[in-house]
């Protein structure tokens, strides 16, 4: 078992947008979460990230297994695709960039700047960042915005190869990948009667 | 301080029930106390023979400079159980307190200026004490710009918080060193403001009313303010619940 | 009126200004209760029609 | 860590600026004060500790929303804090990386600049000294306020109201250790205090820093 979030309910600026969500990632499992813009997906992976508190439920995963792909790519308009690679691998503490600049097709790019990249070569950039941290969790927020066919075959091989080999991946997505995967549909899980949980105590 | 031993009245409700009850009272009581201090210290007290009326002055100086330094400690105490209990009424006092408390730094520092004038013979001297308050002023004023300045209230809170306490350490080190700075540049303060050490009868009890006064009117307007701070995030979480239909 | 003598003129400003700040911080307090109290009034209502 | 550091020094090469912005504040600040107080010699000499004291302040002010504000912007700040480094490292390695690229600088053209004032020549060592042990102090303050204000749309003016009182009494004891020392007397007593100072907010200010960056992120 790599993640299981148990009842969670999380919250966006104080007001709840999700509840009693549960589910379990196993080595090898996709899983999908869709749902209408605004449904609280990036919520859910921000708080599965860590980044902030779930106001109920549990999350429960080993310390260090869930690597985040957020909306932005984190990439640094002055330094060149490998540097912003090097960097990452560095502050995750792991070895080389060949395979991940390999994985994405960024080997011809390595040494142009990131600032001069289109934007599907700079999504493909942040998405190489995914393999350099070796974690075993992927959790993903819209990795496929601006990739072209060709990109988003590239990254459903990388997540395939990734659970292939023992990993897990929780994608935020509208379009198909072409994984197998299950599929969670978090409308199902809007926080009804949305009380401003942060504020009920005034209520 | 004044809820440690009274969690439950860290609940809304019963904040409100409370203060409902004792507020006037407290109101009531502050006016008198004001009043009477006031007009106790300016009309029926004699001249200082050293520094004839202006000796008037004490009866604002000192209960607001104390009033103004409290009032950041009563908003450090607030902001330490905001973080360590999170009880809203706490973080809600700490920033309803926090305009009252400019409010006393600024009469403290005109009193002081007002006072040191013909004695010093210039409106502003950089005595110790007096920069010490500017110093505090400018902290009342980060510290308020930036619960205006978060749109969360929740986030507003705990930032204020962090920044209350990180701002006490730093306060309290400016206070030594302005002191540690003065004396290396004058010899000493010409003017010092510790009446309180010899103070005759005469002037002490109109002065023990008068801080009374201002004690009272703290606790009242505090109250009040965070009677409002309540109903604002009350009203603010209504607002919240009818966008979201 | 007391005798203030040669410093009148800052005894009086010391208590003018002082109780201009008093009073000027209790009116806001005052009128900010007012009108959120107003609000939040209005607020309940919609609330318990709605 | 080590890597985070290098990052941000090469940014601040890359985007120009880096080094560059902050002296030449320092510079015109400098220049300023003899034309608004007058170029009496005597008069400059005597007030130059206190100038070149509140112009590196300014100086490091200037550069200060930019410690996280871009990594903000960019998404970087959400990638470090799920990283495995510890957020309070993270907050000393850019602090330190903005000592390095306007702090350091600072102290090293100070004496070109007290020459413009007519320092005193025994005040030169005490100012680099005092400069040299009390902009990193500078620097993690201003990191602390800048991890504050992070979120907010307009957090630069906010920023410098939060950050200067912060600054006095690290301004009081520098100051103080130059004049004493440009006048022949001992300077070592407010040295020592500000190098306390300076060494208390680099152990403890990290903590807080990395408190409010937590909680701008949620």
């Amino acid at each position: 078992m790599l993640l299981r979030v148990h009842d969670l309910s999380c919250a966006r600026g104080g007001v709840p947008v999700l509840e009693r969500l549960s589910f379990e990632l196993s080595p090898g499992d996709v899983l999908v979460l869709r749902g209408p813009n605004g449904s609280g997906k990036t919520t859910l992976l921000r708080t599965i990230a860590g980044l902030q508190p779930p106001i109920a439920g549990r999350i429960e995963a080993e310390d260090g297994a869930v690597a985040y792909g957020a909306h932005a790519d984190g990439l640094k308009a002055t330094l060149s695709v490998a540097e912003n690679l090097r960097f990452w691998a560095g502050v995750y503490g792991t070895g080389g960039i060949d395979a991940a600049l390999a994985a994405f097709d960024l080997v011809q790019l390595q040494d142009r700047q990131a600032q001069n990249l289109s934007a599907g070569q700079k999504r493909r950039l942040g998405l190489a960042r995914l393999l350099v941290t070796g974690r075993p969790v992927w959790a993903l927020d819209e990795p496929t915005v601006s990739l072209d066919v060709a990109s988003v075959g590239l990254f459903a091989d990388a997540v395939r190869a990734h659970v292939a080999g023992g990993g897990a991946a929780l994608i935020a997505t509208h379009i198909d990948l072409g994984l197998e995967s299950r599929v969670l549909d978090v409308s199902a899980h809007r926080a009804v009667a949305p009380v401003d949980a942060l504020d009920e105590a005034f209520l | 301080m004044k809820r440690m031993s009274l969690w439950e009245y860290a609940n809304p409700k019963k904040f409100m029930a409370t203060t409902n009850v004792v507020l006037p009272w407290i109101s009531v009581l502050a006016a008198i106390c004001l009043v009477v201090g006031l007009v106790w210290g300016f009309f029926f007290t004699p001249d200082d023979f050293r520094q004839g009326s202006t000796v008037k002055i004490i009866y604002l100086h000192v209960p607001s400079a104390l009033m103004a330094i409290n009032a950041w400690l009563m908003m450090l105490v607030a902001s330490l159980i905001w973080l360590v209990r999170r009880h809203h009424v706490s973080a809600l006092a700490a920033r309803a307190a926090a305009p009252v408390g400019i409010t006393f730094t600024l009469i403290a520092l005109f009193t002081g200026a007002v006072w040191g004038q013909p004695m010093w013979g210039t409106w502003w001297a950089w005595d110790p004490r007096l920069t010490s308050f500017l110093i505090l002023f400018l902290f009342y004023l980060g510290y308020v710009a930036l619960w205006e300045a978060v749109e969360n209230p929740d986030t507003a809170a705990d930032l204020t918080s962090v920044l209350c306490i990180v701002g006490s350490v730093f306060a309290l080190l400016s206070r030594y060193a302005v002191n540690f700075w003065n004396q290396g540049l004058h010899q000493g303060a010409t003017l010092s403001m510790d009446k309180e050490e010899n103070i005759a009868d005469i002037f002490w009890y109109p002065l023990l009313v008068a801080i009374a006064g201002f004690v009272l009117l703290f606790v009242a307007l505090v109250l009040m303010r965070t009677r409002t701070e309540i109903r604002a995030r009350r009203l603010h979480a209504l607002q919240m619940r009818e966008r979201m239909g | 009126m007391p005798e203030l003598g040669k410093y009148a003129v800052w005894v009086l400003s010391a208590y003018g200004v002082s109780l201009a700040l008093i009073v000027a911080i209790v009116l806001q307090t005052v009128l900010r209760a007012r009108r959120v109290r107003e609000r939040l009034d209005k607020a309940e209502a919609r609330r318990g029609n709605g | 860590m080590i890597r985070l550091f290098s990052r941000d020094l090469t940014l601040a090469v890359r985007a120009g600026g880096g080094f560059g912005l902050g002296l030449a504040f320092f510079l015109i600040v400098t220049v300023l004060v003899p034309f608004g107080v007058g170029a009496d010699t005597a008069q400059l000499g005597r007030i130059a500790p206190g100038i070149l004291w509140v112009g590196a302040l300014l100086a490091c002010l200037l550069s200060l929303d930019r410690i996280f504000q871009l990594d903000f912007e960019d998404g970087s700040l959400d990638l470090l804090a799920t990283a495995p480094v510890p957020l309070e490292g993270v907050v000393m390695m850019k602090a330190l990386a903005h000592w390095v690229t306007t702090g350091l600088p600072l102290t090293l053209a100070a004496p070109v600049l007290g020459l413009l004032l007519n320092l005193a020549p025994a005040g030169y060592g005490w100012l680099v000294l005092s400069l040299a042990l009390g902009t990193p102090a500078l620097s993690m303050i201003g990191a602390f306020g800048a991890a504050l204000t992070v979120g907010l749309k307009r957090g630069g003016l906010l920023l410098s109201l939060l950050v200067l009182p912060l600054y006095v009494p690290t301004l009081i004891f520098g100051a103080e250790a130059v004049s004493r020392g440009a006048s022949g007397q001992a300077a070592t007593t407010p040295l020592i205090l500000m190098a306390a100072i300076t060494l208390g907010t680099l152990a403890l200010l990290p903590f807080a820093a990395a408190a409010a960056l937590r909680i701008n992120l949620r």
